[in-house]
């Protein structure tokens, strides 16, 4: 793939057709005619890519370990740091040694052909086998590309850590998302961005950044998670509240301000596209923040910051997606859409449904994303302001397109999910002894505190 | 000598410290406590789910004051901290058996 | 440039005539001879700009709540990182629905003609019309310039939260904020960088990166807002220390990191202009820090963090009109001046004026603003190390020039602010009630609390 | 030299050539033939290095303040804060005033000729003098080269801060870092990265990023200082945990992401090079976070998270001579042993030899620094995944240039260090009094309180 | 009238605060101590040196009740915070005085 | 039964701890203050404004001992917390009318 010499397609240069490529599969479009000289490589591009890698990493250390950091008690503040810090390590091999081949090596891929390697990569390019120094993915050399998505890989069981915060070992949730890393986020970032013969890409399927690879994923994860772990001690009963919303305001804006990495970022160059993803990006996530914080305003009688803040996030998620198909006015919709119906997800859905997602990564990532993968097929069209639909489809095509996306996502990722923690469960336990939870995870798993004041 | 335990809010305790002073007691300990009592806490919402916030920030201030003016210390304090509102606090006495000022080993009533 | 025919007026190839423009008036210079096809665009200005939107993002969320939130009472934490969080949500949809055409419309605009549109642009580009994929801005996106400039425009009213913070109704700050954005930003903007035919720009005045636009305008509505609400309860009889200055120094911090994509952003250009502007904003914010630590370590026998911190800001804003005007030695000359002129402005003129501008909004942002725009006239000199001044000028009347600026910017803003503020008040009122102080805003606002200890 | 017209060797342009120099020295082959014309900037270039610059500027303010301000007593984290903030400010002046010349001046140097300006610049470019507009430095802007250089010539004393935490004078401190930048930062800075002639440089030491230069240099800058000074009072028998280590956590994090800026951009280009930098860095970061992690819970039970962010802090540093040089395999190498061999140096050895090294800047910069200079001769290697060792070298000599370039700058910053901290404390005192130390510095040298809580 | 000065476990608070409001005993005030006993501290090791944290966090709560309900606030107690671990806390009473209620001057029994 | 109060300077408690652990006493609850008294606070000066920090930190120790040893832990902790600058502290003694052991109801001496 990256091999081939073909270097018309690269850059801005043959703008038309890359932008339908992009309309289609966001990243998956760079994949298919990379060039492997350097000649092919721009400066600028390539700038631009290691800046988006660099976003991408700060919105998970520190930006999502202290939006979620914030939210928990002091007594286990460190313990949601070290979960963000060791996925951050331990990803970062995996990635490398076989998850970037799993993902990307398009080994025995072929247009409208179904076979294993639509599904899943093979392990040709495990452990970096060929990314040399001039290797390419379109104009930005290969390394940057792999370092790149590595950011994804990392923040998506992050994202899950949410859910089970407080109450996990921490041994558990390692092997956990070791295996998961594997067996779950490598297969469906392959169905959606591997090119050519991949599962989701022959649908049509449009995520532009991320959508379904990374907050449905994370979403449904989280959601199982919570179930299986049950509840934490004292919940709902004694709630506490957050230690340091501080902390958390903090992480949110890092995760906005990151959030241009990973979806201007997602255009893999400095162009037109990206620029627009930024936009896009930007009052989608302003529009869902100012709707939670109206929504909140009339129902609880204030606007919170808590409030406003997880707006933010909602929008962040949906537009993700969207965010290379989808003009200013598009994003408008979707952000006031999102923002009220995460609103829902994190509020009353959970109520009613009894389970303890601790820090709502379902109700903002799972809902957030799965309103932002179907909303794409609306607002994508260029009736509606957007850049034009996946080749050859209508509106209802796009949207039949996006929920086959969502509805594989969710099932494989819940049935994966489920077994891969029960196994866990069998093999070490997943969750700490009760007297363990009770003094702080901080404390039991980690033997400090975060915050010591000299008696 | 007796220990006023006064438990007041916050905002009271400027006045409460310049009321003493004006009675000539110069000496106080403070900290921060939390109260549960008649004045009821208050619900905050966090994404929908509602906290009861049952204790209200309170300060306690002690001072140890000579029998003599215990009784118009009393009535200082009262007068300072109160607003009329339910939540005011209240002012625990208890007698003092001795005090020693600690870097010069004085007692009783001339080492408060 | 990667393919474009058209090279004339892209990046650094035309030095001259863009170094001309430049030293101008910065931004404007971009806009006039804008082309829109696609060809014109440089990845490497497109990367910079990019980067820059995230930084200049970053210096509000979270950098100034940071900043400004370490400052107040922890009772009021929260209530500062809400308005900041809220402003950049709200201005973003009023940027994009008739901010940016209200500033950047240049329709009926012609040079040295001094008609509406010298002050206020149209509304041909309300809800972004004609801002597509391909619309570029010199080199770069418009879609960039756009949200580039959007995160100016958010800025601004977040540093006037300053003067109010501690007393100011969540909802009155919501609505003087959203018509002074309009009426007073978005105006003062357009004069300033709207290109031939502006106010401004045709008399020459030079602020490259925002000293009239968004510190002078800033701190002059700061000043009449401060006056407007009154003093904090309290103030000055019983001083509460900042709950944190660790969070303030963290903000400054950021605030100074993040500059570098307000200042050398303003080139809208990876160039020499970017690159000397990055340099002088550098030198110049060391130099303020330094002076002011001085100062104070010898007016009050010990330096301070909170003095450091605040004479950067003062750098900061400082060479902000002068960063793509003057030389590291004149950059030098604005930080020491700079440093010391607005530790009087924070320190003496304050307390000696009586008014209560809490987090001294006006004290830096205005005075550090005036010096910077007077000194640009002076320090821009060639024969001062500087680029030059406008053409035909001399130090003299660039002074003069700079001179116009400022004044305008005061009395319109001023007069505009109090207005606005006196309209509001009577409309819904401007300050909480007085037990809604005393138990802080975060509790009788936003019904949170920043910090939570389980007891 | 920046001023010879040979654009031949410009960004990617020629491709080998560059790699070859950049494997020698990463910096410096970018200074011999620099052209000064304007054709030769590269927007991109530029692009990733105005961000690195704001990278590197932010691992210090506020990355490095937070890391170490974390691991301190509340009582003392101003004076940590204040530190890091007002070495910014001062080295920033010291260099543009002379470090800057001492360092990059090439006057009187030529390949293999040994003299004085093979070991320290001249004063050619003191005041910035010829830094105009329009120089450049390889495809990027003089100015842009000054201030990149700058955040590395700031970072290194703030590092060695982290020695002497908790007892020094801050005027002290001042002193002696000024002192130390012009005599010790320059000259090293200058024999790794001056070019042709320069001391490093012709025995073809490989320093791509600073290993040398920064961290062997401030680790052994902190020894000298924690020897000198003493041990805080009441160390080793009352050891206070660190107040904070949720701060601590979160500026490792800075670092980290910092560190791309500081690594990447140490190829002065956006290119293969640059990619492949960014890639091994985050390989051995990882590798050594999760090593330390890994021999921590076996031999106390109980996995840390101070344990695992000072893990990444030493890959971090163990990777920076080597980024340019060695392949992911290789990093993985680097990182596993630089983290088991700083575990040592942080936890053992310190103890053993008795010296209090507060912040354990010896112990982690100066260990992992020694240990990636000695490890970049073995993997740089291309049997074993490298980009090739220096000209002519086998991995014997290339092992034995890298032992030379560490003994120089030991041995000379070492004795160096000694003599101005002995004359700082002659003239002034290097340690506050017994009740300053006792009482906290922020209240005791800057009258302030890093946290207040209203009573 | 009597001061039950209670040093628990702070996991004990919802508990006793139950107990004694099922007593009728509708007013308390807590404070963070940390506390120093038969229970050990532990140690914390950073970079490889032990801290020994010697004190552990407990919470104070103190209530002042009646002569008649104080004994069976101190069993309402007792029963409240006991988990049978040492470290389980003690209850110290102290006589009183005198209390007052800030905001109505009432004093005695009915000021409680 | 005796409460010993005493307000230190925090860093104090180290020796404190000690001397009263030489003395047979094994239990303590600390927490941190603020005392106001002789010994006058300082100004802070952020921004040319003057703050006035009126109190200074302290920490209170709570000491239950019995009759027996009361003196004499008195005398230790005098010796123990003195620097003999303004601001040491004071220690208030009140009486104690029955301590319980939680965990196990003993009460009396044998629970302190
Ligand atoms: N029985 C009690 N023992 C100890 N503290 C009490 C008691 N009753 C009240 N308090 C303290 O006094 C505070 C004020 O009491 P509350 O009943 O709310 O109002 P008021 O003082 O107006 O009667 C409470 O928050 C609590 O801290
Ligand atoms: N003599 C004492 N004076 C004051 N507080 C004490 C005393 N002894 C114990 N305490 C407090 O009671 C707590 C529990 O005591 P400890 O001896 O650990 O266990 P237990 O209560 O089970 O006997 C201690 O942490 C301390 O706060
Ligand atoms: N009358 C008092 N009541 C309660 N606490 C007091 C009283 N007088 C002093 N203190 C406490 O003792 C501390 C030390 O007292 P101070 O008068 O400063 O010095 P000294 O103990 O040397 O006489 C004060 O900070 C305060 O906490």
């Amino acid at each position: 793939m990256h091999g081939s010499p073909d270097p018309v397609t690269t850059g801005h240069r043959s703008r038309s057709r890359f932008r339908r490529a992009l309309v289609m599969l966001g990243l998956a479009a760079w994949l298919i005619p990379g060039a492997a000289h350097a000649d092919g490589l721009d400066s600028g591009d390539t700038a631009w890519m290691l800046t988006s890698t660099v976003l991408v990493l700060f919105m998970t250390i520190p930006g999502l370990a202290l939006f979620y950091g914030g939210l928990v008690r002091a007594k286990n503040v460190l313990s949601v740091l070290m979960q963000c810090f060791a996925l951050t390590s331990m990803v970062t091999l995996i990635w490398i040694l076989w998850g970037y081949s799993l993902a990307f090596d398009t080994t025995g891929m072929e247009a409208g052909v179904l076979n294993l390697s639509s599904f899943v990569g093979g392990l040709e390019k495990a452990l970096l086998r060929g990314v040399g120094i001039d290797a390419l993915v379109g104009t930005i050399p290969e390394t940057v590309f792999v370092t790149f998505q590595l950011t994804f890989a990392i923040i998506t069981p992050a994202l899950i850590a949410g859910a089970f915060a407080e109450r996990m070992k921490f041994s558990a949730m390692m092997l956990f998302m070791a295996i998961w890393s594997t067996l779950v986020y490598a297969p469906i970032c392959h169905m959606a961005w591997g090119g050519d013969g991949a599962f989701f890409w022959d649908k049509g399927v449009l995520d532009f950044a991320g959508g379904t690879v990374v907050h449905i994923n994370a979403g449904i994860a989280a959601l199982v998670a919570a179930i299986l772990l049950g509840k934490r001690r004292g919940y709902p009963e004694t709630l506490i509240p957050p230690h340091s919303l501080v902390l958390t305001v903090v992480g949110a804006s890092m995760l906005w301000v990151g959030w241009f990495g990973f979806n201007a970022g997602s255009a893999l160059a400095a162009n037109g596209t990206a620029g627009m993803a930024m936009l896009v990006t930007q009052v989608a996530t302003a529009a869902a923040a100012f709707a939670w914080m109206l929504v909140e305003w009339v129902k609880h009688g204030k606007p919170s910051v808590l409030g406003i803040v997880t707006g933010a996030v909602a929008g962040l998620v949906a537009i993700t997606p969207a965010s290379g198909s989808v003009g200013p006015m598009g994003a408008i919709a979707i952000g006031l859409i999102s923002g009220c119906v995460c609103f829902l997800g994190a509020t009353s859905l959970k109520h009613k449904l009894g389970y303890d997602d601790s820090l709502d990564a379902f109700g903002v990532h799972g809902v957030g994303g799965i309103v932002g993968a179907l909303l794409t097929g609306v607002f994508a069209g260029e009736s509606l302001g957007g850049q034009g639909l996946a080749e050859g489809m209508t509106i209802g095509s796009q949207l039949a397109a996006q929920f086959v996306g969502v509805l594989v996502t969710v099932v494989y990722g819940a049935v994966m999910s489920y077994i891969i923690l029960k196994l866990v469960d069998g093999f070490i336990g997943l969750r700490v002894a009760e007297d363990e939870e009770d003094r702080g995870l901080d404390i039991s798993l980690h033997n400090e505190q975060g915050y010591y004041s000299e008696v | 000598m007796k220990l006023l335990k006064c438990i007041v809010r916050p905002s009271a305790l400027e006045k409460v410290k310049e009321a003493l002073s004006a009675l000539g007691v110069m000496g106080m300990t403070v900290s921060e406590v939390k109260g549960y009592g008649r004045q009821k806490g208050h619900k905050e919402v966090y994404r929908g789910a509602e906290y009861n916030i049952d204790f209200t920030p309170k300060l306690e201030i002690e001072v140890v004051v000579g029998e003599a003016i215990a009784e118009r210390a009393i009535d200082a304090i009262k007068e300072a901290a109160t607003t009329g509102n339910i939540g005011d606090g209240k002012i625990f006495v208890l007698p003092v058996d001795q005090v020693v000022r600690i870097r010069t080993g004085e007692m009783g009533d001339s080492a408060i």
